[in-house]
């Protein structure tokens, strides 16, 4: 199934590949256009004018010329113009994220990709994903830089060291594609590669529950109590620490005055590096976590935090806060992690 | 070419400037300004270079392409600066 | 004009002793030592393009291991960019002629000139000896952290190598911009200048801006590597896109170091052979500014998917549009240069036809690229690959050699063999497109750069591309042979043997010392090809 | 106070035609140089502003940890040997043999004491252990006697009850840039002294005169150069709020 012959182009298989192929064949039609025109032009012009003819030579351009380089420069610079309007507004669509996606997390290293889904399953250079469902990976890097390429969903995005960048893609064809790591990044960047596998919602279903691991809330939350964050994070207790209660997405006042959305990025960084940021009204004594947790590990610190947040069903967003919402679930078998 | 030759006072009187601005870089950073500290030290800065540059350095006796090369390597500083926040401060 | 034969004292038997050359401060005799040490670069260059080339003929890593590979095309970039492609035409082609095109006796600082032969020199030793000492596996692009952080291999000798030869190409623009501005004859006014003069002028500003970023990044790589100074470590807070923005500021504009001083050639050559003025001179001589300053604004292009703003890159992408403009001026007006003109394909012509044709590809499918939506889908791709070897090889290279056809009389007094130059260049372009075209075909299917192994079904191509590279390396070898045979065995060339305008064609071939017995006077514009009375030259 | 310079067919290089294109050509090719200079310092202040927008507080307590009194100092310093360079230029178009070696020595002495205080600087800061890398206080737990010391990586499980970041982590950037910028300065300082130098030495042989004083000009507008990159360094690094 892996196996694929010789191609002269690429699998259609996301909702992105025909529109990104579609703007590919306009400009392929203009560039070949273009280049034969050229190259048409050069032939004709150095047969019809090579020395031994007998031509009349005598250049008469007048008003002619402006209307030439003003045809050459008009054309042209409309093209190019169609051709960055169309790029840009696609590509609006590749970068901003869709609310109902099934959120996956990526962990880049050299050289491998290590993916968790929601249900706990992880794999290694294997990605499976149901059909006809949006996908957000939410990716990071555990050394240097790199990319994560998916070709016959035209989607890749950088993956970098200390910093969530999210890439998102709906599969419409059912197979298996190619993954490859597109920056370089050392020694083994060529076997940086791996594959993914388009299902059916119920296959996909089934191969989900084959995977033992704990579903990242879970390990999270287990996670919450062997680092000790509950004892200054929980519900009603210590007036010293803000509740990270229905935190996920709404606006946190930083002590310098500005004002920051908690959005993933800024709770991994309040994680690791608690004192970059500090919640207006609150001394920084947090400790720093940085260089104990595993990117994995953050990962699941943050799903637990967002499950702690109430969300209404189908956003994906949280709802406003009206009232203190549930305290923590201080299981005591929990406690002594 | 020709030599201008610069009066003495005048290089006293720019140094005396220098001086001045120096002292009030100095005294502005004194005080909180809230967000135009640094607006006002830059200022300052910018004008101190600017009077290096036209008295000092003479380019205000100079012929206009060397002011137009005196002026492009910061033109392009700012190109190089301006481009690069348009990334930073746009950001998510 | 053929009375003038080879000269009896010329500036190269002016003196014979080693040292003669090696303190010379003759412009002429320094473009000769570049010509020298950039041919034997190119050929290093070349020869790792080779071995990797072999490599990529089967999926598996066969012939060479993932260190050696990822070393052999690091050697390649930065040798054939930095040691090769970006002295090239500037240090040898306009070294030689551009104080002649001026009416002057030499560059405006002629010890300087010698100088930035040396401290290239010493910048290409220092880059030679990180790869003697196990080369470098950075890629010539040297992203942080990998560089700063992680890479096990000479990186700060290989980047110090390159901070070095930066200021050689620093001081050669320098000097060519103040020699442009106080060096001309008399009656040579800006408008009457030959377009190779507008380009290297654009080329020199590009050199002497940006260049300088090119140094402190490096710089700060080195400190961040060798001092643990962290500058973009992200672990400290730091930006590894922020080395991305630097890196680009400089090499962006750096691809424009080497076309534009090409598309000069092209000028003076298309001019020559279709003994015609260049139409829309104006025109084509204010695109080289107009790409030289709006080349600045672009850089970003090479960062779509890096992580930085969406907007941000919007705008870099409408301004990479915009630089596609003054490029198009190019190749309409030499196109149209042919008309009602008196055509004759020698070797220099055919190269720059092939240049035309090669470059307009290449330009176009940097529009893929600069096409934000398409970039996401082939950056780091071979397509990008495929997308600057048409615009390096296929263009700046082909320039290259163009340029030297053409003033190989000039350089040596002596020709070319016709025939074998007009071979080579048809083997070349033929080579080129072989080796070159599949690599957009499998760019778009996806197969990644920089790596020796791929999946199964993209070895048809690569073995296309490997075959055409075999050709392309001997449609090098063969000009390396005829015109060093030529030296000696060569036809005495006569002061003017195109039959060309410029005044670097008013000298003897080759021209003493001092280039002119008495400062020229010019009355008249560049290109006045008198059609009659030259039909019969 | 205009006059054309006198052509001195000595000073003429062969390829030149007269004095006055040689010293346009110099001129120019002075500036040119600064204008590289300009971008390639360009490039620190171009990290240096990306870094301050991202951690303003690190950056003002980094410049806490600078000496101002020092650095007015400096400041002070520099404009002064700014002025007496620019008297040496003045002194060499008047001919005025002993003002110019004067005025050069003058401004040789600044510069060095300019370095001696900015090197009681560096070698303070390395005492503190300011001086980016692995030595550098918030990599280091244990020097907890340090005010400011902070680490980056606590035992895990620790809980202390009081504010303990005096000096964030991401300070050290502000460290790594500080000894860039200014390194590179001093740098700059310790090859213009060399160039002043050279020049005194033709100077007491009477090398310059109203006919001749392009190398004075252009040392001199090297010096002012440098002179303006710390106008701004000094603000940037000390005067942070
Ligand atoms: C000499 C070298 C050179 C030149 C001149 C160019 C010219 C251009 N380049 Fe290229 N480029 C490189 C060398 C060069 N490039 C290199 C080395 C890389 C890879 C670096 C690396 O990552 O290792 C690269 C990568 C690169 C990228 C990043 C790709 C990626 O990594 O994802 C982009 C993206 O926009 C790009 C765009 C362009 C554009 C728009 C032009 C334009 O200037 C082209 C303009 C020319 C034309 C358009 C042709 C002439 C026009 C006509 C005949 C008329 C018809 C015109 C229209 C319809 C508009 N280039
Ligand atoms: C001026 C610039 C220039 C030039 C002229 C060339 C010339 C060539 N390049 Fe170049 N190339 C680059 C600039 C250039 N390249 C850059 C910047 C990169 C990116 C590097 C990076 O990713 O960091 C690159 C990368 C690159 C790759 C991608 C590698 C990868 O990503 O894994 C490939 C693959 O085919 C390639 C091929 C070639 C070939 C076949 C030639 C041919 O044109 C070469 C022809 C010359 C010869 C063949 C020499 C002839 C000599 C002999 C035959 C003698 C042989 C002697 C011995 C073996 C002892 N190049
Ligand atoms: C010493 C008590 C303490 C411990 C232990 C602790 N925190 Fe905190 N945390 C705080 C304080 C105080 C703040 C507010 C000040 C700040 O932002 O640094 C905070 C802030 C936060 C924030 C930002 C909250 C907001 O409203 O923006 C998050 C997220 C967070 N902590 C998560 C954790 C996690 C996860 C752990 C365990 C791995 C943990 N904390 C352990 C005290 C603690
Ligand atoms: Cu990971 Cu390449
Ligand atoms: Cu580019």
């Amino acid at each position: 199934m892996t196996e694929r012959g010789f191609q002269l182009f690429p699998d259609q298989a996301s909702s992105f590949a025909p529109r990104v192929d579609a703007l590919y064949t306009f400009l392929v039609i203009v560039s070949a256009f273009f280049t034969l025109l050229i190259f048409l032009a050069i032939v004709f012009l150095a047969v019809r004018y090579r020395r031994s003819a007998v031509r009349d030579r005598k250049r008469r351009v007048g008003a002619k010329f402006w209307v030439l380089e003003a045809v050459w420069i008009v054309i042209p610079l409309a093209l190019t113009m169609i051709m960055f309007l169309w790029g840009a507004a696609l590509h609006f669509d590749q970068r901003i994220m869709p609310r109902d996606a099934i959120e996956l997390n990526v962990v880049g290293k050299q050289w491998m990709w290590k993916i968790q889904h929601p249900q706990g399953r992880s794999e290694i250079n294997e990605l499976h994903v149901p059909l006809g469902r949006p996908i957000l990976l939410r990716m990071i890097s555990e050394d240097v830089i790199h990319s994560f390429y998916l070709p016959a969903f035209r989607v890749k995005m950088d993956v970098l060291p200390d910093r969530y960048h999210a890439l998102w893609f709906e599969a419409t064809q059912p197979g298996v594609y190619h993954l490859f790591c597109a920056e370089y990044c050392g020694t083994e960047h060529a076997d940086m590669r791996g594959f993914v596998y388009v299902m059916q919602p119920s296959e996909y279903a089934t191969w989900l529950a084959g995977g033992e691991q704990q579903p990242p809330v879970t390990a999270g939350e287990a996670l919450f109590t062997r680092f000790r964050c509950d004892t200054c994070h929980y519900q009603g207790g210590q007036p010293r620490c803000p509740s990270l209660a229905n935190l996920f997405g709404q606006p946190v006042r930083l002590s310098d005055g500005q004002i920051v959305s908690a959005e993933e990025q800024y709770i991994r960084e309040s994680i690791l590096n608690p004192a970059a940021k500090v919640v207006a009204g609150y001394q920084p004594i947090m400790p720093i976590y940085e260089g104990q947790l595993s990117e994995e590990q953050v990962f699941h610190l943050i799903e637990y935090i967002k499950s702690l947040s109430v969300m209404p069903p189908e956003t994906g967003q949280p709802a406003p806060v009206e009232e203190p919402a549930q305290g923590f679930p201080a299981d005591e078998e929990n406690r002594d992690g | 070419m020709h030599l201008h030759v610069v009066p003495k006072s005048t290089y006293f009187i720019v140094a005396g400037c220098l001086f001045a601005l120096m002292v009030l870089t100095v005294g502005a950073a004194q005080f909180d300004l809230g967000m135009w500290n640094t607006p006002i030290a830059m200022a300052i800065a910018l004008a101190k270079a600017t009077l290096i540059v036209l008295f000092f350095m003479h380019v205000r006796y100079g012929d206009p392409l060397l002011q137009v090369f005196a002026a492009g390597g910061f033109l392009w500083l700012i190109i190089l600066l301006g481009l690069t926040f348009a990334d930073y401060l746009t950001r998510r | 004009m053929d009375e003038e034969a080879y000269p009896r004292r010329n500036y190269l038997n002016a003196d014979y002793r080693f040292r003669s050359w090696l303190w010379t401060t003759d412009h002429k005799r320094i473009a000769i030592l570049y010509m020298i040490s950039v041919t034997l670069f190119f050929f290093i260059g070349g020869a790792a393009a080779v071995i990797f080339r072999l490599e990529l003929m089967t999926p598996r890593g066969d012939l060479t291991i993932a260190e050696t590979y990822n070393r052999l095309f690091t050697l390649h970039g930065v040798i054939m960019v930095f040691f090769f492609l970006i002295p090239s035409i500037p240090a040898v082609l306009g070294n030689f002629v551009l104080p002649m095109m001026l009416g002057a006796r030499d560059l405006a600082f002629p010890k300087l000139n010698l100088a930035s032969w040396y401290i290239f020199m010493i910048g290409g030793l220092m880059a030679v000896g990180a790869i003697v000492a196990g080369g470098a596996d950075t890629g010539w692009t040297f992203y942080s952290p990998y560089s700063s952080l992680y890479s096990n291999s000479n990186v700060i000798l290989m980047a110090l190598g390159i901070f070095v030869a930066g200021f050689s190409s620093i001081l050669t623009g320098l000097n060519f911009i103040v020699t442009t501005h106080t060096m001309r004859a008399p009656g040579l006014t800006w408008f009457r200048l030959p377009l190779f003069v507008w380009s290297l002028y654009a080329t020199s500003l590009i050199m002497v801006l940006g260049t300088p970023v090119l140094a402190i990044t490096l710089l700060l790589l080195a400190a961040e590597r060798g001092l643990g100074i962290g500058i973009f470590d992200p672990a400290l807070g730091g930006d590894p896109i922020l080395f991305q923005h630097l890196f680009w500021f400089y090499s962006h504009p750096a691809v424009y170091i080497m076309i534009l001083p090409s598309m000069g050639v092209i000028s003076e050559i298309v001019a020559c052979f279709s003994r015609n003025r260049i139409f829309g001179y104006t025109f084509v001589a204010f695109a080289s500014l107009a790409i030289a300053v709006i080349g600045f604004l672009v850089w970003g292009h090479h960062m779509f998917v890096a992580g930085g703003s969406i907007y941000a890159g919007m705008v870099f992408s409408f301004l990479s549009m915009l630089v596609a403009v003054p490029s198009a001026i190019k190749v309409f007006n030499w196109t149209a240069t042919l008309y009602k003109g008196s055509v004759s394909l020698e070797t220099p012509m055919l190269y720059a036809l092939g240049f035309i044709g090669l470059f307009t590809l290449g330009g176009l499918t940097g529009l893929f690229l600069a096409t934000i939506a398409v970039d996401v889908h082939v950056h780091d791709t071979y397509f990008v690959v495929a997308h600057f070897h048409y615009i390096m090889v296929g263009g700046a290279v082909m320039g290259y050699l163009g340029g030297i056809h053409y003033w190989w009389p000039k350089i040596t007094g002596r020709m070319y063999p016709e025939w074998w130059g007009r071979l080579s260049a048809g083997i070349i372009f033929i080579g080129f497109n072989l080796t070159f075209f599949p690599q957009f075909v499998l760019g778009y299917l996806g197969m990644p750069r920089r790596v020796h192994e791929y999946v199964d079904e993209f070895q048809v191509l690569n073995v296309m591309s490997s075959a055409g590279a075999s050709i392309l390396g001997v449609g090098y070898l063969i000009p390396l042979a005829y015109l060093i045979w030529s030296l000696r065995y060569g036809r005495l060339a006569s002061a003017n043997p195109w039959g060309a305008t410029g005044l670097e064609w008013r000298t003897p071939s080759p021209p003493t010392t001092y280039n002119f017995d008495k400062t020229p006077v010019v009355r008249e514009e560049a290109y006045q090809y008198d059609q009659d009375e030259l039909l019969s030259v | 106070m205009s006059a054309p310079v006198a052509a001195s067919a000595g000073h003429v290089a062969h390829h030149f035609d007269d004095a006055e294109q040689q010293y346009a050509s110099a001129e120019l090719g002075m500036w040119l140089f600064l204008a590289t200079e300009v971008l390639f310092f360009g490039g620190v202040f171009c990290a240096y502003a990306v870094y301050r927008y991202w951690y303003p507080e690190a950056f003002a307590e980094g410049s806490h940890h600078l000496d101002l009194p020092l650095g007015t100092v400096n400041t002070a310093i520099l404009l002064l040997s700014s002025l007496t360079m620019a008297l040496a230029v003045r002194a060499a178009q008047t001919s005025e043999q002993r003002a110019i070696v004067r005025n050069l020595g003058f401004t040789v002495l600044l510069g060095l004491g300019f370095l001696g205080i900015k090197s009681y600087e560096y070698y303070h800061k390395f005492e503190e252990r300011l001086v980016p890398g692995p030595n550098f206080v918030t990599r280091h737990p244990e020097l907890a006697q340090q005010p400011g010391g902070e680490s980056r990586y606590p035992p895990p499980a620790e809980v202390k009850e009081e504010p303990r970041y005096k000096l964030s982590s991401t300070a050290e950037l502000f460290f790594s840039l500080y000894f860039v910028m200014t390194g590179l300065h001093a740098l700059h300082m310790v090859i213009g002294i060399g160039i002043l130098g050279v020049l005194i030495v033709a100077a007491v042989r009477g090398a310059f005169s109203a006919a001749y004083f392009t190398p004075v000009e252009m040392t001199g507008l090297y010096w002012h150069f440098v002179d303006i990159v710390w106008v701004f360094l000094f603000p940037l690094l000390y005067l942070i709020h």
